[in-house]
């Protein structure tokens, strides 16, 4: 895809547009591309990764992913520049539903670089009529991106670890107060089991993480164990079957 | 010029997918018509299901990866119930993985497989390293895997294909005692066993510690093997380890395979099998071959064919 | 925080270049100072001169190389009357790395060089992958390996670390073969024996056919070896295989190396081993790691230092 | 080093230049560099590529090198940009000596890539008052460069092999005939032997080319045979030793 934008959002936070084709094929918030950053004959890095889309354009047949440089793939994508291709496949896995009727509350949650998808299913659920609260927990200040974009969509609780922005502390700590019909997050394994155990009685989807190889569902890298001791197959691929699973069909360890 | 004929595989091209790294089809099937492909290598089957390793499965490396995937399957009737119904609905030979923990398993799951009349041939797998028990021994003991060759030999209604293990000192006696318990032909190679630590968690990457090394990195301990083995034995070799495009198929043939599959590729790039077998041709004519079968073991043949030093 | 102490010798910080890879240091002593290293690895020596096997010696593989130098060398008289000298020098404590085709070539090659009072330590090199006679034996069968070491053990007047070929089904019970017949300490890893053809001239593109592969690729492999072994001898390892800069040293420590060795690398940027001697302290420090001993191993000793959660 | 200049001048055949401090170090005609091409994270490709120095601008600083893309490290190579940066190791090497004095008539006779270094070595020559003389073999017209810039120096005869541009044939077919008094070559390997055999009871000078590791003379990759079966060493090292020699030197083979 055509890279038509790339800037430094937060501290080593990138956003990312990409125009082509793949936009009109998006169907749910939380889909994922598959990105080769390394160049058609080089091996290193050798695998994709795996880059949440963080909000779609389709009259633009923009995406917009947001990612953390972190390691020797993430290093790469950030040098790539504006007017130069990338390799991205997608748009892959499950998302969040978006539900087509019932208007109502809804919770959002999420944490780091797991925000991103959060906030295209914002958009969604705003456009479907949605009461949207956003709980978005970050370290510090200088980790804190979209706090404006998330505002304009509805309440926007900001926290840090180190109160340098918004209140300082976990997003666990302030969901008690909350209404909400319907929770929806993403973000780091612990935050998701916290956020579990404090959503209770009403539906929550959770968006996991996990290491790929294939990123289609063929090579079984991405596992995560379902709850259900019966269920017949025993696992979910993240990559496929997720990345957005109903909190209790599967378990978080 | 691509069609190559093998014990018990008629196919249209020498590529095939390299078992675990394509299911049972489903996944690429949606991607491209897998009637394209000349064969495919379905993942290891085990008579009981089996789920496999924790996560993390798998790790980068350079040029290469691990996984320890740990032969998660459904198990042998599952696989014969759901998977090869749907696989029947293509033009393409199917080869079974067969792996277990003890010799009764793996002649029980090769049996109730070579008996589907989708599967063309089985591949027998005495060198998954990510499984605690059994495997280690079946992979690296010539006299072992030979009783366990001529065990699913003995019960097998298609050719059995050994899967080698690289991790030996010695593959050539490995290839030999399989060769002569009977095997119909070998599949080369199966991962290298490595590790990757996390400076972070100052533990492996994997779960299960070590894991299988595939990918580029490994294909010139590949190629060696399939040299070496190609040698000593009169049956067909399958090729494998870090192929990536044409020339890499060209370099295992002129090593002495037959035949080629394609494994840790296909996640770099998932139309990777297609591509290179429509790029083949064309390869094939700049070396002025007009048939693939000419290239086996050219590498180490003492009498090339006339035509060769206008090549150099 | 770098200093290292292993039999025979006392490191100022555990990077050394791999034998092989750094000749006799003349090279690059043109380009940096030699005494900023911690030790140097020399060029293999064999009791008579060696001239090593036809061209082309190198061939470049996916995130590797493969060598068949074949152990050209001077012979041990030209080493040390022509080379040790230079090397004195410098305030850097020279390993001498040893080949030979019979037990009594090692050994009488062995007493030489130990008894120079420059050479601080031998390193035993069992796992030439590149010699036609001899070699393969010593570096497979743990027996023979065994009864190697003790025969140079008995001679040497400084500590034996023996470099370990990772071409075995079983590298533990190499590793344990050799420590229970006197080696003081253990060197891995070796390259590995690969192949990479000429698509154009349909043939090997070594002279010599095979040749041991290294660089980034064999890293996973090497970590594995190390990670095993480390866990079941007592003796120290120097690591190495695919090592390019701090990290990957950092990799071979947790593992269970107590230092590093350098080859491949140095080809692709000459300044290597100086530049990681000076990276290493920073990135000790990111780890909350005083002194680099601490790590040794920490990949699998159960116990790990009070503050380590929070370096997660 | 800096790139300032990078255009395709025949067929695959690429001019390179350079700018940087190493243009002061470089002593002979001859010399080479070794680039690596891969950036510094990568491992693809691995290895260094020796490429001779066609000439050096010492005001300028500037170092041009000719080469034909042809595998994956020149392939990467001819992609690299204007402006960009190389990571080069040099100058390598002996070249070419250049007598001090005692003027008089030179032959030198390139094949293909072999012909770059031996631009550098006729203007030097030239500088010191020789005469001349230039034999340069193509396999076609295609492949022809640098015609212009050799005949400015001296008498030029181009051939190819097919005759598509100067003489058809071999570069030998045309020795017989010269007046010189030391002779310089630079090509494929049965090219300098056929020179050998006719360049006889005078100097000849060629360079040679070996697969190498190092580049510096430590991995003993890059060695050739000596003539002389009585040498003290036996062999010689093309990276350090070379990649001139004289032809009597070593053994071609
Ligand atoms: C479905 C999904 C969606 C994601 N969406 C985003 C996003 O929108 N923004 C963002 O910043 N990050 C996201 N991640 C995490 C992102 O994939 C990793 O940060 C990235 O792969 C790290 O690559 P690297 O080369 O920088 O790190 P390296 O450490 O070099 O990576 C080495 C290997 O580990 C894998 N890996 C490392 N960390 C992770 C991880 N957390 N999850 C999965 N694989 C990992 C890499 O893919 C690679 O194969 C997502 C992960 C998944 C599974
Ligand atoms: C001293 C010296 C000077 C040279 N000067 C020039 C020059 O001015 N212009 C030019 O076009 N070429 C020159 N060459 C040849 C040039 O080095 C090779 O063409 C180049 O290395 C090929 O790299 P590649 O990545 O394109 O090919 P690949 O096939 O990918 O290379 C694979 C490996 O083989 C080595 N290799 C391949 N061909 C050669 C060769 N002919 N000589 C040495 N190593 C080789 C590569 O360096 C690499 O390590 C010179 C070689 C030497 C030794
Ligand atoms: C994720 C993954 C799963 C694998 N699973 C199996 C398996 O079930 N059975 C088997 O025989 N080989 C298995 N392999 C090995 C491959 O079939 C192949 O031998 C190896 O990966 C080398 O080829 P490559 O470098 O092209 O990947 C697996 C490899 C990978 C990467
Ligand atoms: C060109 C070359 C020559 C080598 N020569 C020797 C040698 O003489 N003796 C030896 O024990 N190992 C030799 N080795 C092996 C290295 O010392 C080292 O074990 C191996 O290359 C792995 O390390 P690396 O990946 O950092 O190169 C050589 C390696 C290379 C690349
Ligand atoms: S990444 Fe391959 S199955 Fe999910
Ligand atoms: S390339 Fe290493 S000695 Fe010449």
């Amino acid at each position: 895809m055509l890279i038509t934008g790339h800037r430094e959002i937060a501290d080593n936070i990138f956003e990312l547009k990409l125009q082509g084709d793949m936009a009109a094929e998006v169907s749910q918030p939380g889909q994922f591309v598959h990105i080769r950053v390394s160049g058609s004959d080089s091996i290193t890095p050798l695998l994709r990764r795996p880059i949440s889309i963080c909000s779609v354009d389709k009259k633009e047949k923009e995406l917009t992913l947001i990612y953390r440089r972190s390691g020797l793939g993430t290093e790469r994508m950030a040098r790539a520049e504006k007017g130069s291709r990338l390799d991205a496949l997608g748009p892959l896995g499950h998302g969040f539903p978006v539900p087509q009727e019932d208007a109502g509350s809804a919770l959002i949650v999420g944490g780091g670089v797991g925000v991103p998808p959060l906030y295209g299913l914002s958009r969604e659920l705003v456009k479907k009529g949605f009461r949207v609260t956003h709980v978005l927990g970050f370290r510090s200040a200088k980790d804190v991106f979209y706090e404006q974009e998330f505002a304009t969509l509805g309440q926007t609780i900001i926290l840090t670890e180190d109160g340098t922005s918004g209140q300082k502390g976990l997003v666990t700590d302030v969901l008690d107060g909350l209404n909400y019909e319907a929770a929806f997050a993403c973000g780091p394994l612990p935050m998701l089991k916290a956020v579990k155990n404090k959503v209770t009685g009403r539906p929550l989807y959770i968006s996991l993480e996990q290491r790929m190889g294939c990123g289609i569902g063929a090579c079984l890298a991405c596992v995560v164990r379902a709850s259900d001791t019966n269920d017949g197959k025993g696992y979910r691929r993240v990559c496929c079957d997720g990345p957005v699973f109903k909190a209790e069909e599967v378990e978080l360890c | 010029m691509l069609e190559v004929h093998l014990p018990g595989l008629d196919l249209k091209n020498p590529v095939m997918p390299a078992s675990g790294c394509f299911a049972f089809g489903a996944e690429y099937g949606r991607l491209y018509d897998l009637s394209k492909l000349g064969a495919i290598i379905i993942k290891a089957a085990t008579l009981e299901p089996r789920f496999g390793n924790p996560t993390p499965r798998v790790a980068e490396t350079p040029g290469g990866m691990l996984n320890a995937i740990g032969l998660q399957n459904p198990g042998a009737d599952k696989i014969i119930s759901q998977e090869l119904p749907r696989l029947a609905d293509y033009d393409v030979p199917i080869i079974a993985n067969i792996a277990g923990s003890e010799m009764s398993d793996y002649v029980a799951t090769a049996k109730k497989l070579s008996e589907n009349p989708v599967v063309k041939a089985l591949e027998l797998n005495i060198s998954c390293p990510n499984v605690k028990h059994g495997g280690i021994m079946f992979g690296t003991v010539p006299e072992v895997a030979a009783e366990l060759t001529a065990k699913v030999k003995a019960v097998s209604k298609k050719p059995v294909y050994v899967k080698l293990s690289p991790n030996v000192t010695d593959i050539v006696a490995m290839a030999e005692a399989v060769e002569a318990a009977g095997a119909d032909g070998l599949s080369m190679i199966n991962t290298l066993l490595g590790m990757r630590i996390d400076l972070k968690t100052q533990k492996p990457v994997l779960a299960n510690k070590t894991g299988g090394l595939s990918g580029p990195a490994i294909k010139p301990v590949a190629i060696r093997m399939v040299y070496e083995v190609s040698q000593k034995v009169k049956i067909p070799i399958i090729g494998m380890g870090g192929i990536q495009n044409a020339d890499d198929v060209i370099e295992y043939f002129l090593a002495g395979a037959s035949a080629v599959a394609i494994g840790t590729a296909n996640f770099v790039d998932p139309f990777v099998c297609p591509k290179i077998i429509e790029q083949l041709p064309k390869k094939l004519e700049a070396l002025h071959v007009t048939d693939i079968n000419e290239l086996v073991g050219r590498s180490w043949r003492p009498c090339v064919k006339k035509n060769a030093s206008s090549l150099r």
